[in-house]
């Protein structure tokens, strides 16, 4: 396991964080906000990202990206978290990459073909109900004609309302709760029958409802084997639950650092506040958890490049531990930030709601607490 | 028949009477209260006449003496009265911070003349007060506060800043802290006045806050002139008007979360659900369980330390024990419902989430243990006061 | 409820106080664990509490008790906590004696009289596995001639080697995890085919195993109704995990005024480390939490003496809470006495012992919770 | 052939001709371990025979050079002892504080003559060491220690108290920190002496603990005569000496929860079994999987700790977030098993419990995180190294 970054992964990181930093930077999150953009994200930002290999770092040189792997997602993943920056890298360039390149098919390369040039955005549909569920899937998606007619109801699907695409986990057979059964479409966004709902969200991040209400597709959308979708579906959360892993990291250190650096500021009682020991320990405790989160998000994403039989368990044990960790850290920074940590004006109050949404997406702690023990066969 | 007997069947007839129905269902939000001054528009006919009727009883206040708009009554006769509002729902006629906060005050710290002045429009309505209390670079350390107050023979002349100011822009007077000396310790030197908003030099800006709306702001005084008589008490004891008050608003806030009676777990229920009878998430639900045993033993102990006070024993510093864990309790409660709400919780805007109620009802709850004093505040309180540790 | 002491309560408390300071402190639990004392409790010190009146504190007058019920056993109970002492009371004068005198017959009326007067120790026979488990009894008894013939295993008997006679919970019907076919029987020392084994435990409190290998006992050793065992068995660990709950309180409290006087004199890095405030927010938490803790046990034992019908789950809900927190004590209380605390010498390891011993007696706090989350319907 | 796979058969062999049969089994406590010195008795000749093998060749201290009893190692070629060691099993030929602490620093502060002297001693086992850091007053401030050793001319004179010398009782030599000067900084004039414990005026008595059994001892000297020779670097720079052997032990202490390979699940399975394949308390499964995760994140941070260490970077203060989380870690790790175990962790004595061999242990994790600096003093290092906060 590379618990250590290689030489080009630095780089990466290194270029990454110069990179937001400059052209995604929490203000461009609150423009978005304030000027209730429609797109909800930059385009412009979006083609330097596409430009720069990011929106292709998971697809397959043959289809024009830069294939490097799950690590290399998860370090741009950390930037983007400490810097709240609101792109279309989660749903597109991992989630959706991730799906079509695991599902044979010239339409699945040709759509990757466009997500490594920034040209389509894919939105990733699973979700139902209010928990995160894969399983739980009723989606139903029956042959008719040559293809299928797909009928249910999707949430938090992440940019929803921008995508050109979509992929629809749905119910080609099975009931909710099995594995067998489930498959993956690719619903292109003028599709008939197609309702897209734009959903205003807490982190000011895109999401959005998807009612299929009687969808049709043609053979060539069912991504992979039918009934089978199952086994791309853990390669996706696998990813997914990594990369998110990796943004609550940044996210959440950022938090920490902008907090700690505020108590070496802040006065209070005649005294710099971050002279108080109760908040040092709760500091020095916070440093130690999230040293332990690095190494957990490290070993998640190099299990998933290096093929691990473990990755999908790891991505899960690491989404528990940082959507724990991550939280501690956000509800420290606002008590530590005080009465100013309320005001919209500081930041802190941003990362407490974007870490909210990224510890919810694709399980919580909970979810993967209670997976990790079945598991484990407990 | 008992006097107290008498007084409830009195009463009953008459809030029977003179209560409109409208204003006998529960209010759904804040936008429902009635708060009074100068500039209020009343919802209704209803809440007009419901607040006129109440205020001539002298029950908007109803255990101040008669001769300052209150009714006289004694503790057991204000019981009766609130019982049998709440027997027929009645909404209390008028919010105020004067009720609440300044008015106990002025009672207890007042000279004559400004009781006459102050106390029967406070119960009235006619005047609506905030509160001039926290400044920027004071935050917890309330005592170091820099907003001046220069002795200009007859009148005060105020400069500085003030912030969470609530309603300060919807407000007619402020009861505000203000330095006269700042030579000596910092705890002396501190003053409290009275003065009227529309007062030149006064400017209040709302505060946009993390869950949106805010009825804070941030205040401005500069050069605000302020008659001498509008000064409470001593000068240069203003803060043991502020201590005093202080306690009052603890007190408030710890219990904040008493009224909420809806059972997490079937909160938790209603959104994901029971597989075999328990709830479908078994790590939410070990932590459900542990909050409402929580929950429960803290509202016990709410009780249990009314009951000692009731008793004669004062509270004293257990207020702060009181206000830390009720709100720390009542901020793992919006997290677990947070949880157990998923991606519906998320949403911010919009008729479904009710404009994102749950999740800005969850932002607001992080203020709980910063205001009216830090959870860290308090638990130098009880390390001073009641475990006498050194140097705490 | 009540939450206050009445003055007839406070006397008593303040009699037990004295009481067990002078005669049953620490020290005295010490000498009986350093000379392994055969009886391990001291007889002139339990008839002495005969004569208080403590032995017979929730036996009916009738039968020469004080009849005072759960909340003066609570108080007891708490003055026991705060010294460590080690005495037959609660298996004797609470467990045993609920459950007699909740069984009509001469029989019971007889072993209350001899409880009351400091003559009995009566031992309660319930767990049979690792953790409490109480319908999951596996110990059978079937008819034999006019009686009862008795076959099974019991753990965690307290006071077994040392008493008169075992009530014993036995299936007479039903199977392992059902409510049904539960019944208590009085089980003489002398019985036939009973083996009682002394197991030395880490708190220095007497404890045993019951070996029953077919023990026959008369129709009149069933204790109230055969069958409804259950009924009763409500009562007794109502009564039981409220005391028990008492004193956890009087253990927890005493281990964190002894902490909290240490740290106000140990001094280290020239401080007083009672100044650090990492520790002051610490023991105020604490503080905090053993308020809570105090209100819990009131509110549960006050139940019980009321008849509440939410008695039983208010003394899971208090067994919980106080389990908890008292081990948060301990476990505060050695950290904080640091190397001194490790040594034999000191009695907060005492505390930490008697905690966790406890805390687990009728139930820990996750099976409290668990039960807690049923009995609500969740 | 690369010298290291030349190296590795060769050592190969060697093990196999060399270790002992009986000396091929794992430890089943700690009384199998040899410590050697001048009283000990050794437990069979195999292990005689393999402790003489081996510091014959030099590999009770493989790495250090071969004039002080080594064997002149590099770390690669003490890696592929130690695993082939592991290959067949084979037992540690000596436990010794003298290899683990004492030969380190003389190695780095040692003059010649002493490394000459004590090192082979050390090597070959006959000489057992123990360490006089800890005093009573001063707990975790260590420096702040009051032992004193008075300059006489030819000798220091040795007066005070150490408390926590591990086998004191049973050690033949003493490295031991004293005061050599009281009127500067603490920090200063500390002193590194070392001395025969079998000099006049030497006692050390064991301590009980609340686990049991203890090789800790109160040790006293009262006017010990330690000749000036004895002294380890410059007189009044023991503190330097004394700080880089804390760090050793830091990481070994931090780590010990590492051999601890049988997962949480399985032991509480064990003990209170599974219900529709989970474990039976719902509760404490919870608990279970939240300590596994935490103990998976933290043996992958110990590893990527050390993968940085060994790129170069120093561990430094990082190794007092691994002290700190891995102690809290194995003390959670205990309770745990504890609440699995239930009635039959509680046992202290007998046959059933192996003496009460869960419940001891428990006990003596509650010293983890006291012993070799507090957790506090750790968060205390992290606050002030790492974080650089004010007054840390």
């Amino acid at each position: 396991m590379a618990l250590l970054l290689n030489e080009d992964e630095k780089m990466l990181s290194e270029t990454a964080e110069g990179f937001f930093k400059k052209k995604a930077p929490v203000t461009e999150l609150r423009k978005l906000r304030d000027t209730q953009d429609e797109k909800g994200y930059s385009e412009a930002l979006w083609s330097e990202m596409a430009e720069m290999g990011f929106a292709g770092v998971l697809v397959p040189e043959d289809q024009g990206g830069v294939d490097m792997g799950a690590m290399a997602a998860g370090l741009l993943a950390e930037q983007m978290g400490r810097n709240l920056s609101a792109t279309p890298f989660f749903s597109t360039s991992v989630l959706s990459a991730t799906a079509l390149k695991n599902s044979d098919g010239d339409l699945a390369k040709a759509w990757l073909e466009k997500i490594a040039g920034g040209e389509a955005i894919v939105s990733f549909a699973i979700d139902e109900g209010v928990k995160h569920n894969p399983l739980g899937t009723e989606t139903r998606a029956e042959r008719s004609g040559n293809g299928f007619k797909i009928t249910g109801s999707k949430v938090m699907v992440l940019d929803a309302h921008v995508a050109d695409a979509h992929i629809v986990v749905a119910r080609t057979g099975g009931e909710p709760g099995e594995r067998d059964g489930l498959s993956l479409f690719l619903v292109e966004k003028t599709a008939d029958n197609l309702d897209v709902e734009r959903t205003i969200m807490v982190d000011s991040h895109n999401s959005g409802r998807l009612e299929l209400n009687g969808v049709e597709v043609t053979a060539d959308a069912l991504l992979g084997t039918e009934g089978e979708g199952a086994d791309v579906l853990d390669k996706v959360l696998g990813a997914g639950r990594a990369v998110l892993s990796a943004e609550l990291l940044g996210a959440g250190s950022q938090a920490f650092e902008e907090t700690v650096a505020y108590i070496k500021e802040r006065k209070q009682f005649g005294k710099i506040i971050g002279e108080f020991q109760a908040l040092q320990h709760r500091a020095s405790h916070l440093y130690t958890e999230l040293e332990l989160c690095r190494s957990a998000v490290f070993a998640a994403l190099s299990a998933i490049d290096e093929g691990d039989e473990n990755a999908v368990k790891f991505a899960g044990m690491a989404k528990a531990k940082l959507g724990q960790v991550a939280k501690l850290a956000a509800l420290e920074g606002i008590q530590m930030f005080g009465g100013v940590g309320m005001t919209d004006e500081y930041d802190i109050g941003l990362f407490l709601k974007r870490i909210r949404v990224l510890q919810e997406l694709l399980g919580d702690g909970n979810y993967h607490l209670d997976g990790f023990a079945k598991e484990n066969g407990y | 028949m008992s006097d107290l007997e008498t007084f409830k069947l009195e009463t009953r007839a008459w809030l029977e009477e003179n209560c409109p129905p409208e204003m006998r269902t529960p209010m759904k939000s804040e936008d429902d209260a009635c708060w009074g001054g100068r500039n209020w528009t009343f919802a209704s006919d209803a809440q007009k006449v419901w607040l006129e009727r109440m205020a001539g009883k002298g029950w908007t206040v109803p255990t101040w003496p008669k001769e300052y708009g209150g009714a006289g009554l004694s503790r057991a006769e204000e019981a009766v009265l609130l019982k049998e509002m709440a027997r027929i729902s009645a909404r209390i006629p008028l919010s105020s911070f004067g009720i609440w906060m300044l008015g106990p005050a002025l009672l207890k710290f007042g000279n004559e003349a400004q009781k006459k002045e102050h106390l029967p429009k406070i119960a009235r309505g006619e005047i609506r007060w905030c509160q001039g209390y926290s400044e920027p670079s004071a935050g917890s350390d309330l005592a170091s506060l820099a907003t001046k107050a220069e002795d200009k023979g007859d009148h005060y002349l105020v400069n500085g800043q003030k912030v969470w100011t609530s309603y300060a822009d919807k407000a007619d007077w402020i009861f505000c802290l203000v330095r006269t000396d700042s030579t000596g310790r910092k705890h002396d030197g501190i003053s409290f006045l009275l003065f009227d908003m529309e007062s030149e030099g006064v400017e209040a800006r709302p505060i946009s806050l993390i869950s949106g709306k805010s009825a804070f702001c941030e205040t401005f005084f500069e050069d605000v002139k302020v008659p001498k008589d509008q000064l409470v008490g001593e000068v240069g004891k203003g803060w043991s008007i502020a201590k005093y008050l202080l306690t009052h608003e603890r007190e408030m806030i710890g219990g904040s979360g008493e009224g909420v009676t809806r059972p997490l777990h079937e909160i938790a229920a209603g959104s994901i659900g029971l597989e075999s009878g328990k709830l479908s998430d078994p790590m939410l639900r070990a932590k459900v369980a542990e909050a409402e045993i929580d929950e429960w033993a803290f509202r016990l102990t709410m009780q249990r330390k009314l009951a000692e006070a009731k008793a004669g024993a004062s509270l004293g510093a257990d207020s702060s024990m009181l206000k830390y864990y009720g709100t720390e309790l009542n901020k793992r409660r919006y997290e677990l419902m947070m949880d157990a709400a998923g991606h519906d919780g998320l949403e911010w805007e919009g008729e479904r989430s009710d404009e994102g109620k749950l999740a800005r009802d969850w932002l607001r709850t992080k203020a709980n243990s910063i205001e009216g004093g830090t959870s860290e505040v308090q638990l130098n309180i009880i390390s001073k006061h009641i475990l006498q540790l050194p140097g705490a």
